[in-house]
Order: C-alpha cells, then structure tokens, then sequence
C-alpha cells in the first residue's frame, strides 16, 4: 500500500473504517475466510451498531452462530438472511466479473488461484456484496477476467437479488453501477489521486468532475478500531491483529 | 455392529488405489496422520472431494503423487499462501481439475444423502464454472415460477469419507460438534473411516449433549484413534494449527525437490509428531 | 441482536389469523402451553404443516376452530387412538386436508431451508396422494439415469414455526438436541416462536457440547419461558406423556360437548398445570 | 385375537417369533411409530444376532441411533442402509396396496385413518417391507382399497429396490409374489384354520395344497422373550409390555 498520512492512521485502519461505513444500519453482515480487513470492518460496524448488527465470521469461534456445518452459510444467505458479504478476486474486470480460478487458458493456466469458492452463489443472494481487494493494479483490474469465477450482473431472468454494491481497493472506493454495469469512482484515499488510480486500473470506470477524498477515520472510530475491535479480530487473526495493532491487541 | 477399532496402516488399508474420498477443509476434522499413512502406503489415483474446499491434506496428497483427479470449491492453506503442490500440478497438467463452487459441492452431497440423481442450486448461472461441467445442467422451475434457471448438480456419492473426530467411542460414534459438513458426507459416502483424538468412555448417542454432533456407527466403516491426529492442521476446539510447521511446508514445498525433503522427514520418515 | 424475551401471551400475539403455522409431532418439542394460549385468544384460519406428523396440539386446534387448513402426513396421539377432533372435522368437511408423506413434507422444508423452488423425493408415484397434490409433479432425472420417475416437491415455506425447547439462553439460542426437524423447521419457515423449559445461564453456542443441538438466535423471532410448556404431551429428555389426561381427552374430545367441557376446563380456564 | 393354546404361549409372543424368523440375517431393521409386536420382533431378532442386526425403534430413546432429525429415517433408506421395515394399514388388499388414510370418498371419508406417514416412500425403497395387521377380517383385507396410501407394486420404469415381503396378521402368514402381484398363504397360527382364513380375507390369494401351521417358538425363544425382549420393549410401550408380559417385564 502507499503512502498516508504517517501518525495519524494506518492503511488498513481506513480500509476498515470505509467498509464499516458500508455495513452501518445491516441486520446480519457474514465474513468468509482470510478477510482479516473485512473481518475488522464488520466488527467495528458491530461495536457501532448497539448490538442490532449481527456478525458471522468464517474460522472464528466466538462470532459464529452457525450449527448445521458448511452448508449453512448458503442456505443462510438464501433464506435472504444475509445482508452483505465480501467477495476478492485474482482478477476483477470493469462488469464486476470476478476471477478466483487462474489466469490463461482454463485448465492449465499459468498462474492458478485457490478456486470459486461460494462467489458463483453468494454474489448472486447476497443484497450487498462489497468486492475488496488491496493490491490495485493493472495486472488485478483487468478489462476482461480470464475466467468467470462469478459474473458481476446477470440476464434479467435470472433470480438475482444479490450482486456488486462497492470495490475498495488500496487506493480507492469505487461503486458499482448496475444499469450501466459499470464502476464509478466515488473517492480517492488519502494520499492518492485520480490519475494514480486510472493508471492503475485496466478496465474504464466513471468519475465525476470532483471525487471526493475518502473521509479517514475520526478519533472515536479510531479508539474503537485499535480496542475493541483489535481485541475481536485477534481471535480470528493473531497475526495481522500483531501487525497492524501491535502488541496492545490481544486475544480477549 | 459396531465399527472395528483399526490401527492407522488397517485404516488406511481400505482405502483402495483409485477411491473417490471426500476430505474436509483445515477448520473442520482432517485426518491427518491418516493421510501420512496413505502417502506412505502409495496410495495412487485418488479422487479427492474437498467438501466444500481443501486444504493440507489435499496439497501433500497431490504433491505426493497419490491424485488423479481433484473435484473442489477451492485449495488453500488459510492464511499462509497458495498451495505449493497443487499450484504446480496444475501448471504441469498432472491432475484432472473439477473446479466446483461450495454450495454445489455441499448440494451434490446432500443429493447422494437423500438418495436423488441431483439437486438443484440457485446461483452458478453465468459463471464459465458451468462450462466445464457435464455433472451441472441448467434446469427450469417445473412449477413455472418466475426466478429463472436452476442449475442442477448431480449427486456426488464418495466412495470413502475420511475425517477426524475429537472423539469416538467403543460403539463406533464419532463426535462432530457443529462440524456437520462431515455428518453429510457420512451420509453421502458408501462407508466413513474415522480417526480420532481420544476414546470417549461411555456411550455418546446415550449422552442427549453429545449425540446432538455425533456420527451414528451406522455410517462408519472403521475407527483408528490418532491423537494429534490432526496436524499440523488445527482440530476445532482441540488445539491450534502449528502455525510454524504451515509456513516451513509451504517454503518447502515451493519446490520439487523440497517437498521431497519435506516428505522424506515429516512423512516417509515419520518425523511427524505421531 | 437477539429476540425479544416475552410472556405467552405476547409471544402467541405474534400469530396471526390465517398464518401458516409448522408444528412438530408429538414426540418433538410440542409448544403446548402456547397452543392454549393460542385458543384462548380465538386465532382463526391457520394453515397448520405437521412436520410430519401432528398431535394432540393439532386436534385442540382443530376441534377449537383455529384451522382452516391441514398439511401433513398423519394426525396421532401416539397410542392413545385415533384423533378424535381432526376424525370428526374430516366427517364435517370443516377443514382442508392435504395429505402427504413424510420425506415430502421434510423435502419441502428442506427446500424452503435451501431457497430453491422443489426438490426431487423418491417413491410416491402409484400413491394416491399423488392425484390430489397440485403443488407435487412427477420429473424425469434430468441426467438420463435409468432409475425412473421422481416427485418434485415445491417448497414449504411456513410463516411461523412455533416449538417447544428444552432450554433457552438470554441470546435468544434454543437447545433441540438430536430434534433436528425443528431445526430445519426453523431455517425453512420466515421466523420462529419458541417457548421454553427452562434458562441456560450462559450463551449455548458458546458451549460446543450444546452448540452442537442448538437453534441460533438468528432464525428466532421470539422466545417465552413456560415451564412445563409440552404438558400434556411429553418433552424429549424431561418428561414424559401425561398418559391419564391424553386419554382422559380422547374420551371426552370423543363429542362435541365433551371437547367444549375439556376447553372450558383445561383451556380457557386454564385450570391446566401451567 | 381368537384362541391358542393356552398355557404354552400367547398370541403376541407367537407374532413376535415369526416375525422375527422373517429378519435373521439381516443388518439394520428400523421400526416406526405404535409398533410393539414388529418392534419386539425385531429386539428378539437382535437378541440372538449376536450383535450384528442394529435396531432403531422411532419413539425409543435406547434404541435409536438417529441425530439428524426426522428426516433421518427416509434418508438412510433410501441410502440403502435400512433392510427391513413394517407396514400397517386400515385396509390392505390383494395387490398389497395399502391404505392409511381413509373408508369412503377422499377426502371427506366416512372412517378416517391417522394418515400415509412415511408409506409412499419406504415402502419403494426398503427391500424388505413386512405387513402387519393384527385384526384379519374383511373390512381390513380388502379386495380393492378405498384409497392408495403406497401401492404394493409398480411400474418397470419405477426406481423399487423395496416393497412387500410378508403379510402377517393375527390368523396367519402370507408371503408376497412380486412377479404374480398377489399373496400366498405360507401359514396358518396354531388355532386357527385355512378356511377361516378364507373366510375373513375380502382378496383372493393363492394356497399350496397342504399349508403349514406357524411355528411356534420354541423354549429358548420364549425365554428370550419373556425376558431380555420384554425388559426392552417395556422402555417404549409400557402399556404393552405389562399387558402382554405382567409385572415381570420392568424398564431395564
């Protein structure tokens, strides 16, 4: 990631603090596995929340209300019982198409990711999917996916109420535009700007004549974020709890 | 009636060349000490079923050389990287991929459970995942409703489930807690062989706690207590993954040569902590 | 977060006229205390789903003029004989009955449980049942296999699923242990009302021994404590059948005037043990 | 039930014994609901298996072996993993049709069965379906049945490993002939004669020239009975068990 502003906050606390924002006024938020970030956001949207929030994170075991094993998450989110998920993706192209598979030729292509998982089924249930990926470059943003792990929208006849809500990335927020079937910048991170972003980027996306900067973290969001929040997401993730939040975050 | 108590080699030993087995991913029960002794035996021509995903246990497998075909959601080994093994089987084209997405995967289960040819799935439709797949057809709602295609997975029926259970006991019960995932494929599977941490002393369906995440004997072919049996993989509400031991697999197995090495010492060797 | 902690009469006002209301059997975790509750205040038209079956709280109801509809696959009281309310309604033509089968009702919750519009059973076809069912359709396996004709069974979608459990914690959690229909009860209707035996100090799923049988706040609308809640029908693990007054209600739910005597008695008195 | 020799055994023990002939061998035998007589038989099967037969007796809480609810039951069957089960019916005719839910037109009947719980389906998928009916007259065996709760044969194209073995009532034994789709008598209870057989079936069924008389059990078998059987029975139908065995047969 590149720079900040030093002292004040530290990257992932904004990318934590902006997905958050995202989350507030949800009833039920689910986190798949290895999204520390992700994880935080909706942790901190909890703490937020006056407990009307309610949070299942995959691997953990205090924030897990899951009892009818692996399955649970999907009948969950089609039971219309999840409001929002988070989905990544080796590639992800300007239609929100998302790679998880490999890149070059299906089967044997020369770069493999680990697989679908549930994108194929989640990003169609789930109302609110928020794409997150960090690494922003051209060789992530694609124009095209090689693979179409999970397609970004569908053909009309296609039970869909789920799909794209926002892409966060390292450098920006972009939101999704479903009629269009296209991105739109909606703010730049603090320290980054909109031609870094577009360099940055293989697929085209709209931008207003002003973007805005991507509101940082206040000082109460922050207490929260480097506390409670830190302490919860340690259970999960000792070792970006460690990274990020040092030794003051440890497992509750 | 109830299952025979084996040692690990009897276990493993029926599991032939050629099985489909269904494995679970790292944070449910992963027999482990099992799969060391299946790599050690030389085990060829697997069919694994990651059910949902997989994750050690598939990538040392596949290393190994003990896998044909790989039908899954996903590989990974959490937060510690692309699997090593499998990443190069694929780039090598040495094992036949069935790239599946996990409620398909957890559907084609429950349809072999329930003993139906397939079962349909929302989603899917519009993912290049469908293009590879003759066991998936687009289907529509026979009550004509108006939420569009269905695809329909076919079932999946694994020859063997193997897993690892914190407890079992002399009745040929295994403890799964909320891991229900492995009660599917218990179902699903023609017979479980089950590994397990520690022998639980009385009977667990007699425990109304208990029996709530048992697997009833009924499903299970053989036991074979394995403590630590698990690792270096964590067993939920047993003890942790052993983080170091993750990272040093992975660093080995980036190569061939390495995972030769790694196998040779934690493998072939026993080094393991079994 | 969690559901609201209310008295019964509360929770059954959360009930309304013509909801479609899944009731366990008898040998489940029958909400009793709340199907008195439900007649005291004179509920009307409920489509009630006995899953499968359905017992005594389904012929009070019945014979208290609180249904309009009845889906299940049998109506006993277990020993006792047969269900003296439903028997004469049936005579009268007072309610509409949709016969079914048990592994249908279950597939159609399941469905529900699943968001998909039917799923495929076995069996069935040659069964009368089938000519009577409009919402069951006979498919072929849409990959070919030889094994004949299925039934596809749209999906049960309750707007209520109102049980009785053992124990509930102040997260709104509830213990079913191995009764997992109630479970999929729960994932399948729009939410679910639970009375409750007795507290658990403590939050249920964070015990894995009790996670392991519990129903998650998440699906739980509300909950009331009701000690003693399944009287007369037996609780799984806490008591059994009240034998001397189910039969004592067979004989006086025999006539019409015997079951008025036994409402103004046991129901709208509640002189019962509540 | 009409007479037998007194003093030697009663009639619950002679049915108890020949049902169980009908299971030795066999693996898993499940019992459903109101079923004292096929579920004594099958602990008495059990009993002298030497532990090779699993029993689970739905309403028992000793014999049961299912944690998946009760769809358990349908699934294992049709997994293949239940070999015997027992059928009843309000009516059952010579095609071994059977009938649960009702006398006169459906649905307004004028007598009204409990209903088809299970029937449709285990009786297509267990392969070794036993009928039992205690009351054996012509109102119960009838030659066409007013309604087809589960039909005793179909279809070639129809998926059938399962379907009728035996009819057993309190007269006598009959066995199926899938081929011919029709009942022969195999036996007649001690007491009891071909012609009053004859007499109280409404459906036609074929007789050998000399039929045997049931077997009855045999010391050691009644032994079994009056003991270990009767203790386990007692943990499910207690009002059974004191009925049939007296005060002897306590909850083990």
């Amino acid at each position: 990631m590149t720079p900040n502003r030093q002292g004040e906050f530290q990257p992932e606390e904004l990318l934590i603090s902006t997905i958050a924002d995202m989350l507030d006024g949800l009833g039920h938020v689910a986190v798949g596995a290895s999204s520390p970030i992700p994880g935080g956001a909706a942790l901190l949207a909890r703490a937020r929340s006056g407990g009307s929030l309610r949070v299942s994170m995959l691997g953990s075991e205090h924030h897990n209300a899951f009892t009818n094993g692996g399955t649970e998450l999907f009948d969950c989110a089609a039971q219309g019982r999840i409001d929002a998920f988070f989905l990544g993706g080796g590639q992800i192209d300007g239609a929100a198409n998302i790679n998880l598979v490999g890149i070059g030729d299906y089967p044997q292509t020369k770069v493999r990711f680990p697989g679908s998982f549930g994108s194929a089924y989640l990003y169609f249930l789930v109302p609110r999917v928020i794409l997150f990926r960090e690494e922003h470059t051209p060789r992530v943003l694609v124009p095209k996916v090689d693979f179409i792990s999970a397609p970004g929208t569908s053909e009309p006849d296609v039970y869909r109420p789920g799909g794209p809500y926002a892409l966060v990335t390292g450098r920006c927020v972009f939101t999704f535009d479903k009629a269009r079937k296209g991105f739109s910048l909606a703010s730049v991170h603090p320290g980054h700007t909109v031609d870094e972003v577009a360099e940055n980027t293989g697929f085209d996306f709209d931008v207003s004549e002003s973007v805005d900067e991507t509101k940082p973290p206040d000082a109460a969001t922050l207490a929260l974020i480097r506390g409670r929040v830190a302490d919860e997401i340690a259970e999960t993730y000792p070792a970006f709890a460690t990274r990020v939040f040092g030794d003051n975050a440890s497992v509750a | 009636m109830s299952a025979p108590l084996d040692d690990l080699d009897t276990l493993v030993g029926r599991i032939p060349d050629g099985a489909k087995v269904a494995l679970p991913p790292d944070y449910s029960g992963c027999a482990m000490a099992a799969v060391r002794t299946l790599i050690k035996r030389g085990v060829r021509d697997l069919h694994l079923v990651g059910v949902p995903s997989v994750g050690f246990q598939g990538d040392m497998l596949i290393g190994a050389g003990c896998v044909a075909t790989l039908e899954t959601a996903a590989v990974t080994i959490g937060e510690y990287g692309l699997a090593p093994r499998f990443t190069a089987a694929i780039k090598a084209g040495a094992i036949r991929m069935i790239d599946g997405t996990c409620p398909a995967i957890h559907a084609g289960l429950q349809a072999a459970e329930k003993g139906i040819p397939y079962m349909p799935v929302r989603g899917i439709v519009g993912s290049d995942l469908l293009e590879q797949r003759d066991d998936w057809i687009v289907g529509a709602d026979p009550f004509g409703g108006e939420d569009g295609p269905l695809v329909l997975v076919k079932a999946i029926t694994p020859d063997i489930t193997l897993i690892h259970a914190p407890l079992a006991d002399r009745h040929g019960n295994a403890w799964i807690g909320v891991r229900r995932e492995m009660m599917v494929m218990a179902h699903a599977a023609k017979t479980t062989l089950v590994t397990f941490e520690k022998l639980y002393d009385g009977d667990l369906l007699a425990n109304a706690e208990m029996a709530a995440g048992t697997i009833p004997a009924l499903y299970i072919g053989a036991l074979a207590e394995a403590e630590n049996g698990a690792w270096p993989v964590g067993l939920f509400g047993a003890y942790p993954a052993d983080d170091a031991h993750l990272r040093m697999y992975i660093e080995m197995a980036g190569t061939d040569d390495g995972f030769q090495t790694y196998l040779d010492d934690y493998v072939l060797d026993r080094k393991a902590a079994e």
